[in-house]
């Protein structure tokens, strides 16, 4: 097995661990933690890709910062989403937000 | 065996940081009662060892021989995590800290982002003790800590980066490098704007007074601490003023010269330097007032972010011109 | 990478099953919390042992610094008065949820396995100039992108944040 | 942007300022005493247990009337006085006074028996339940009472603390005689000057 592969095999645990949770999770907090495992596990098989592999390591890292920087404003809009949640449904369960109220 | 084996002169060096950072926080507690004393006209810690000195050591025996007590309803394991991952970071900042001239341990040419990216991970400590104890005052403390560390961290990087652009580089050895011995050599006189501001978000992100909201004691019992004992609270005592040495050492290297300076060896004027600043922040906590909270987010955002970024740009736009000339 | 370098490895694989482990299955948020972060950290780990070391420490401030701050803020809001946070209404069949997380994985990981021609046995180390340069240079755009996106969120959160709770 | 300039520029000043304070309290001397190394001297405003005032004519004996007013006030009841008859030459001067204040509430021809005939055989004050409300001192007719600068009062025996004034004033008188007669023997060799005399203490 090539280093290439062990890290895109850390990568895929995370993507695996992310899609786990979201499917498990019932609160909007909870998928958003599995969320931000998925991307870190996108970041990390980007970069492996491009340092090992055959890609522009810049091109790789500065991608892997991108991921980050969307991860970041995504928490941000999430977390907003999460605090109207809140205020609106009494907790962040999705399925106290999956009925439409007039 | 030589003292050449990597594995050796690191566990020294992390061994030797571990002793300087407990002395350093015995030392300064002394020094802040001391001048805490004095600014208020009466003489501090006086009777255990000459001065007083032996003080602090009698406090951390107290500390020590205390019992630990979790709150019933706490939860065990964030609760006694968080000042363990608040001292955790410690070791790792000292490492780039340009103390001597070729310190043997660790030399990073990132290594300004380190002490800053570990230094940040002493919010999560916050959050895990304030979500821990379940407590309100804990909770509200830490709910605190988060928004001033988070909003406070954008001026100090961007104050920061000023002193790296100056230099253009990460790694402070080259950052001091790049002044010199003479105080109008250094970039905090040369930008006296990109130092003000640093020491002001330092003095924030290290949660000391006047910006000390997270353990306001007239409002939050202690904050985030409220329901520690013992060493659980001597930890993040500690921890506390090891994070103000770290970033006055920061603040030092990045804008009073570091080692630079005239007839006396490098290593010296750091310290000298490193020890003015923090006991200039301890003076400036027995002289202010605490801010309301409200004033503080008011001024990172309205008064220090966009100071920080008209500095950079300006900065930018001198560096320019004297390149172009 | 040698020996010493798989050991790490195995250990950075650990910390970061560990760490998604608590976070996908804890039933508190906040411990959930702390796993993610423990992730993250084995990620950064990860990150230094492909030899880019600012990437990690980026990982490190913008995902545990910023982004774990941030998800804490929507722990403390979400709080409830006592107890327990999960309800205990989980997805009705587990299996389908293990599923869902083995099924790409384990695809992608044949697929990554079958694929991988060539690989490079070193990592090279990138100097922060070349990232600047590549930054400010070639990928420029990107960049602004990123940075226009990045407000957009902020704008949207606070408008969102500012909303009342409606009067009934 | 002038006016925001000026605005931090004052806030920047005020902080210089106030670390200039807080900088130079460090080199000034300090003001708090130490007490068990130090003795507290400004005294002159502290309000001790109560004591007897001598009178004009023989610092030794008491002002007091023994009338027991001071009994009565007493809330927590922590004041004895027995009373004696005083040896009949004796005139007290708190005539006056005692006419101006009381003599609204107390019949005057009631006074009149009682001044200058009885004086306190004994005055003991029981300082251990005292609340130092200071209601004797401020209803004695007589002004016979007046709080104590007795500051440094330890005891381990709670015995100690039930105090018979009339033997402290006594003893009070006596002492302030020996201190003027040790005055009055410096001043004299001061006087004849003598070379002991140049290091010596000249305080009040």
């Amino acid at each position: 097995m090539s280093d290439l592969f062990l890290f895109h095999l850390a990568g895929l645990l995370l993507l695996g661990l992310g899609f786990y949770g979201l499917a498990r999770r019932r609160s909007l907090v909870g998928m958003l933690i599995a969320l931000e495992l998925l991307l870190n596990g996108a970041g990390l098989s980007v970069a492996a890709s491009c340092q090992l592999g055959g890609g522009d390591p810049v091109a790789g890292q500065l991608t892997s910062l991108l991921i980050m920087g969307l991860a970041a404003a995504e928490a941000t809009l999430v977390v907003a989403i999460i605090l109207v949640v809140t205020l609106r449904a009494g907790d962040s369960n999705i399925d106290s937000v999956s009925e439409l109220k007039g | 065996m030589s003292l050449d084996t990597p594995l050796l002169s690191l566990l020294l060096g992390l061994a030797a940081i571990l002793a300087f950072a407990g002395a350093n926080g015995i030392v300064l507690v002394w020094v802040e009662r001391k001048v805490a004393g004095r600014c208020q006209r009466r003489p501090g810690p006086l009777h255990v060892g000459p001065y007083g000195l032996l003080q602090p050591l009698a406090d951390a025996l107290k500390l020590i021989s205390k019992q630990l007590i979790t709150p019933r309803r706490s939860d065990r394991l964030l609760y006694w995590g968080a000042p363990l991952l608040s001292f955790m970071p410690v070791p790792i900042c000292f490492l780039p800290l340009p103390f001597l001239p070729e310190m043997a341990t660790v030399r990073l040419n990132l290594g300004l982002i380190l002490i800053l990216s570990f230094i940040g991970l002493n919010s999560i400590s916050l959050c895990l003790a304030g979500l821990g104890s379940n407590n309100k005052w804990s909770l509200l403390g830490a709910a605190r800590a988060i928004a001033q560390t988070v909003s406070f961290e954008i001026p100090l990087l961007l104050a920061a980066l000023t002193a790296v652009f100056m230099a253009g580089s990460m790694d402070l050895h080259e950052v001091m490098a790049a002044q010199g011995p003479w105080p109008w050599q250094w970039f905090g006189f040369m930008n006296p704007l990109a130092l003000l501001l640093f020491l002001i978000s330092a003095v924030a992100e290290t949660n000391r007074a006047p910006f000390d909201l997270p353990e306001a004691e007239s409002e939050l019992t202690a904050g985030f601490h409220t329901e520690y004992s013992g060493m659980g609270f001597g930890i993040f005592f500690l921890a506390e003023y090891a994070y103000i040495l770290i970033i006055c050492g920061v603040a030092a290297a990045l804008f009073l010269g570091g080692q630079q300076g005239p007839v006396a060896p490098g290593p010296w004027w750091f310290l000298a330097k490193m020890y003015a600043l923090v006991l200039l922040v301890i003076q400036l906590r027995w002289t202010l007032p605490r801010v309301r909270f409200d004033q503080l987010l008011n001024l990172c955002w309205r008064w220090m972010t966009p100071a920080a970024l008209l500095n950079i740009l300006a900065t930018m736009l001198v560096m320019l011109a004297l390149k172009g000339a | 990478m040698n020996s010493a370098a798989h050991i790490v490895y195995v250990f950075h694989l650990l910390v970061i099953l560990a760490g998604g482990l608590v976070a996908t299955r804890a039933v508190q948020k906040d411990r959930a919390l702390v796993g993610l972060i423990t992730a993250m950290f084995g990620v950064a780990g990860m990150y230094l042992l492909m030899n880019a070391p600012y990437l990690a420490l980026m990982q490190l401030m913008i995902y545990a610094g910023a982004v774990g701050v941030l998800i804490f803020f929507a722990v403390m809001f979400t709080r409830p008065a006592q107890g327990q946070e999960e309800r205990g209404r989980y997805l009705k069949r587990p299996l389908m949820a293990v599923a869902a997380g083995l099924l790409p994985a384990a695809t992608l990981a044949a697929g990554a396995f079958l694929f991988i021609r060539q690989a490079k046995a070193q990592a090279p180390e990138i100097p922060v100039v070349q990232l600047g340069a590549g930054l400010l240079g070639r990928y420029a755009l990107a960049f602004e992108l990123i940075s226009v996106v990045l407000f957009a969120a902020m704008a949207g959160g606070v408008l969102l944040g500012f909303e009342r709770r409606r009067r009934r | 942007m002038f006016g925001a300039i000026t605005k931090a520029y004052g806030a920047l000043k005020s902080i210089a300022v106030g670390l200039g304070i807080t900088g130079r309290a460090v080199f000034q001397e300090q003001s708090t005493v130490i007490y068990p190394m130090a003795e507290v001297k400004n005294l002159g405003h502290y309000r001790g247990h109560i004591e007897l005032v001598g009178s004009d004519a023989d610092p030794a004996r008491p002002r007091c009337v023994a009338c027991g007013q001071c009994m009565d006030m007493c809330p927590s009841g922590c004041i004895t006085v027995e009373t004696a008859m005083a040896p009949a030459e004796l005139k007290t001067n708190a005539f006056i006074r005692a006419e101006s204040i009381m003599g609204q509430l107390t019949p005057a021809a009631h006074f009149d028996v009682m001044i200058g005939e009885r004086e306190p055989k004994r005055f003991v004050l029981d300082y251990s339940a005292c609340s130092l409300c200071g209601q004797c001192v401020r209803n004695c007719p007589a002004g016979a009472l007046r709080f104590s600068t007795h500051a440094y009062f330890l005891s381990r025996d709670r015995a100690d603390f039930v105090l018979d004034l009339k033997e402290r004033l006594a003893g009070q008188a006596e002492q302030a005689r020996q201190a003027e007669q040790a005055r009055q023997a410096e001043q004299a060799r001061q006087a004849s000057g003598s070379p002991q005399a140049e290091g010596g203490r000249t305080h009040e």
